[in-house]
């Protein structure tokens, strides 16, 4: 975990509200693993934004964001236009574990913004043999994104909340007993999150949580969650973003 | 440029240090520089036992500040002594510890258990924690508690005392010579202004405690304000902060009264802040024509 | 969209007008937009006689604030009644008089003196002003001397009187009491925090009078705060002010509690922010599931 | 006066730290007089910044702007790239009075960034047929600025604090006897204008006050000066920032 500029090279919307950007450098790229995050600074903003990495291309030194326009910061972010420089902290917090060793097919469940980090760690399952199937759920049509990437990766089951595309209903909705998989990845609004994790109380799976932040790097104790054992809080960004599903009280 | 402090028990390379729960035990920050370049380390707050804090959202961003509502979560004062301090005293800098509690009963015990910690150099007493429901608030308003908590705690140890002022007062000078006259050995100020922000589309304060403490840029001109009115009536040292961003921050503290500084929020802005500073504060001092820290501290008081 | 609020002597077709001093008495303002458009005015401070006001520099700029030590230059209230009443009665607007002094004495007789004046529906009783040394920072920290001057002045006149509290306590709750039981019609609050900046090159307080007070969007959270913790306790109405730049922070102060804003320091940013805000503010309210600005009244702090 | 979104169109650097810049609109440049200025807000500075006006082209629609990197405001301005949108209010404040049939020559003394609104007066002067000469104080040779452009409208004598470029010294020890003038107008740091209108108390003139402004327009009472009549303080922003150098009190 470094302080450094990424610089960005390319941007576009793909879809409402929705920024695609690729940040290059030197080190983030060289080390980042699915699941963490980078921790961007913006000009008169007290504190930086935490952002998943959707991606990673170690030799062209870039990696991939997604994100949304959700206020101030993101909409001022969603204005830089390629060359501009991104003071940027990362990779931030722990990754996805998986061992390719004890799993063969494998659940990504990802709910509108939450879907990216799923993209980086589906690539790198798949790279590894791993069977992908991935849930993807969104407001409405002009919010899915990535389906085509997902698809790439395996069998894709799009979900929109107003069934304006692919399937009506949440992700959760979806999700019967057909399904065969050794574990679960899930990230997405915690509303979701809840729902799902008590849906597949009895499969093994992570979770990949969101919180406010302050430091971002472990210092503040901001962005804590509650545990089930006798570890108490555990903070997010730190100890986190990813936990095992069955160790936090959502 | 000479950069040295010399403070009742602390004996500071230079007068940059981070300000108590913004830099948890160093251990964070200490992936990103060396912590022997500090002058000190305020650690975060102890109290005797252990201290889960209070519901997330636990802080908000505000115009050039943020609101936190921690909750003075920590693991207690013997983990701390155990694990944390060992940490920090690998580095050489000194070390200070913030002491919280809900009783007085509660800072007088840990109190005494950092007075047996020789690594631990001096206390700063945190009566003005406004996230803990159960006293804190009381006693950083109320001249006579100040004065109560910072005999008690004077009593129980020999280190030196640093009291650290709450800014939601009326009168800062009469807090600042209420903890003179009980004793204490210096001042720690500003802790954070009491604060709230609203959650438009839940219709709720944002801060799970609903209020939390504002710190950050915002706050500078109202600690700059304090430090010069106290330092205009009070003969104690004065370790200052809020909103300290850059060197030219540092002396405009010094200059109102500080003997020395500490950086809270702008950590979180940029982990590198205060070796930066600490790089920038020699040019900094010669610009404005300043031969040393010593030199610069309270020019703008007594002229 | 309903935006009226009907407050005591005040009829607002919409709840925002320009906060005291930040407006002068609207003739400037009435170059770039129909005065007609506000809900109200607030005047600038009326002293019994003229008063010249602080030395020069008078304002200094913050992170997201500014510092001002204008010292209630006025012209005295018999000019105002002469000169400017007469100009903003041209205005389908109401016009609140902003009352100022340095002894009860001449509260009194500012209050006497507009009484007399129809134009004028409603005082607003500046205790708070924190730039006059003689008095007026005694008043607004000291509740048993807000509660007599609020007497006084409520002796004096049978308009609505709305006292302006001062930030600058320990405890807002028991000013807001405090006044409320000298027979206060409401509250407008918050006035400046009091605040300093020095200035490096010379080595002084940049503002002439030292220190100034600190206004803009840096205090926005302190201001939600208070105004959140008097709704909770007091059953007066409140004007709410400071830090307001947009119609999402018109919003925040409604649900926090205030039945009516005021704009200050975002005039100087852009002149034109009122009008802006009025017309914004349907949308937002629109936009969180209000139908009308009553409906949004305190809506954060009883659930 | 009214706000307005000027358009950039030029911007170059012309000494130390000193930048001139075209700005271009529909209103502002085909109103504005000498002596008057506008106020310029930047992103995230509670307050704007007043500037005064160099020269207006109302043909091209084009207004000049001179100004000193100073602090932080003016650095953030110095940054601006052509095509970028200003947000001015303006023309503010009164210009230099002047008649021209009761004057045949006059002086401009100008200091450090106080040359600037002297250069559209006289150029103004100059048009109808008044004499004038200039004398352009600068602390050193790198900050010269616009003595060409003096040099088109009559006599202009460069003046260094340090003699590292024209004649040595301060602009008041320039003025000797032999200097034969109807009026003289002057801008700059407030020590000179002191020292200027006390040497020339015998002779009718005005000048251009600087003061820290809040509203700009007359509203706050922040930027006053006294005066030395019943008038008690004036306003710098609305009544000035030109006087008669006779009436205020510096
Ligand atoms: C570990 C992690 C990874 C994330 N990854 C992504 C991602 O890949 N793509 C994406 O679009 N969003 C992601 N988010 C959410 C994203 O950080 C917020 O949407 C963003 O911070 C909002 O900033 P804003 O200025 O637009 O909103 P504002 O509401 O103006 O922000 C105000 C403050 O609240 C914080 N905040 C607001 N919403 C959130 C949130 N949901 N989580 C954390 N802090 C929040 C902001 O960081 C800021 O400090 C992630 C959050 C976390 C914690
Ligand atoms: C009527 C008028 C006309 C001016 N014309 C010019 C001009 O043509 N060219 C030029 O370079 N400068 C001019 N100035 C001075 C210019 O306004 C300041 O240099 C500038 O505001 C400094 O801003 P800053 O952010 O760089 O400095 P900072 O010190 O960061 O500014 C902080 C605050 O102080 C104010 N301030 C600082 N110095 C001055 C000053 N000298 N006068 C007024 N306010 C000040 C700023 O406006 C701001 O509000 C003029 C000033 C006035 C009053
Ligand atoms: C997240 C956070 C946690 C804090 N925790 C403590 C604490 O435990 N003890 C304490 O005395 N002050 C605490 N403070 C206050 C700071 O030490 C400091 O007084 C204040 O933030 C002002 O400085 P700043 O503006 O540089 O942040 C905390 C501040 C922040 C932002
Ligand atoms: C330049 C200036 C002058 C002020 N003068 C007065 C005044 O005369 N009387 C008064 O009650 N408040 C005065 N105030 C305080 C404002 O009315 C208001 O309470 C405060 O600025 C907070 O609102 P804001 O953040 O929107 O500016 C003044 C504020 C400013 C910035
Ligand atoms: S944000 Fe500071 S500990 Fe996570
Ligand atoms: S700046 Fe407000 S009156 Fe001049």
């Amino acid at each position: 975990m470094r302080k450094v500029e990424m610089k960005l090279v390319y941007a576009r919307q793909i879809a409402e509200d929705t920024i695609e950007m690729k940040l290059e450098d030197n080190y983030i790229t060289q080390i980042a693993e699915p699941g963490q995050f980078i921790y961007i600074a913006l000009p008169n903003f007290t504190l930086r934004r935490p952002i998943s990495i959707a991606d990673v291309d170690r030799e062209q030194k870039q990696l991939t964001i997604l994100f949304k326009i959700f206020g101030r910061g993101t909409a001022s972010f969603a204005a830089y236009e390629p060359g501009m420089i991104v003071d940027c902290i990362g990779p931030n917090g722990n990754g996805f574990p998986f061992d390719t060793d004890k799993m063969e097919k494998v659940l990504l469940i990802g709910g509108g913004i939450g879907v990216p980090p799923l993209y980086y760690l589906g690539k790198k399952l798949k790279s590894k043999g791993i069977e992908v199937t991935s849930i993807l759920g969104y407001q409405t049509a002009a919010q899915v994104f990535y389906e085509e990437e997902f698809n790439q990766l395996g069998e894709t089951i799009v979900v929109t909340d107003d069934g304006s595309y692919g399937e009506k209903g949440y992700v959760t909705d979806i999700i019967t007993d057909s399904f065969n998989f050794d574990l679960y990845y899930s990230c997405g609004p915690t509303g979701m999150l809840r729902a799902l994790t008590s849906k597949l109380q009895d499969k093994k799976g992570y979770i990949s949580l969101e919180e406010r932040m302050g430091c971002g790097v472990g210092a503040c104790a901001a962005c804590v969650v509650s545990t089930k054992n006798e570890q108490g809080y555990l903070k997010i960004c730190h100890d986190g973003p990813v936990f095992p599903a069955k160790e936090v009280i959502l | 440029m000479d950069l040295q402090v010399k403070l009742p028990g602390l004996n500071l390379k230079n007068p940059v240090m981070p300000a108590s729960g913004c830099f948890g035990f160093g251990k964070e920050y200490s992936r990103f520089y060396d912590l022997s370049l500090l002058g000190a380390v305020m650690m975060k707050a102890a109290t005797g036992t252990e201290r889960l804090g209070n519901p997330t959202p636990r802080v908000a961003e505000t115009s050039s500040g943020m609101l936190n509502a921690i909750g003075l979560q920590n693991p207690g004062v013997d983990k701390i002594i155990a694990e944390e301090v060992p940490f920090l005293a690998q580095y050489d800098t000194e070390i200070i510890a913030n002491i919280a509690g809900s009783t007085i009963e509660e800072y007088k015990e840990v109190a005494k258990k950092f007075n047996d910690a020789p690594e631990v150099k001096a206390f700063e007493l945190n009566i003005s924690c406004p996230n803990v429901k159960e006293g804190g608030i009381q006693f950083g308003t109320d001249p006579d508690m100040a004065k109560e908590v910072t005999t008690i705690v004077k009593r129980a140890s020999d280190k030196p005392v640093y009291v650290k002022l709450s800014p939601n007062v009326s009168n800062i000078v009469a807090m600042a010579k209420a903890v003179e006259e009980a004793g204490a050995d210096g001042l720690t100020m500003i802790n954070t202004l009491t604060g709230m922000q609203i959650h438009l589309p839940s219709r709720r304060p944002l801060i799970a405690n609903k209020t939390g403490g504002l710190s950050g840029a915002a706050i500078k001109p109202i600690a700059i304000r304090m430090i010069y009115e106290v330092r205009e009536q009070v003969n104690l040292p004065i370790i200052g902060m809020g909103g300290i961003e850059t060197a030219e921050d540092v002396l405009e503290f010094l200059l109102a009264g500080a003997n020395a500084v500490a950086v809270g929020t702008a950590n979180f802005q940029n982990p590198l802040v205060m070796p930066e500073i600490i790089n920038e504060l020699p040019k900094t001092l010669e610009k404005y024509g300043f031969s040393s820290v010593h030199d610069a501290i309270g020019k703008a008081v007594f002229v």
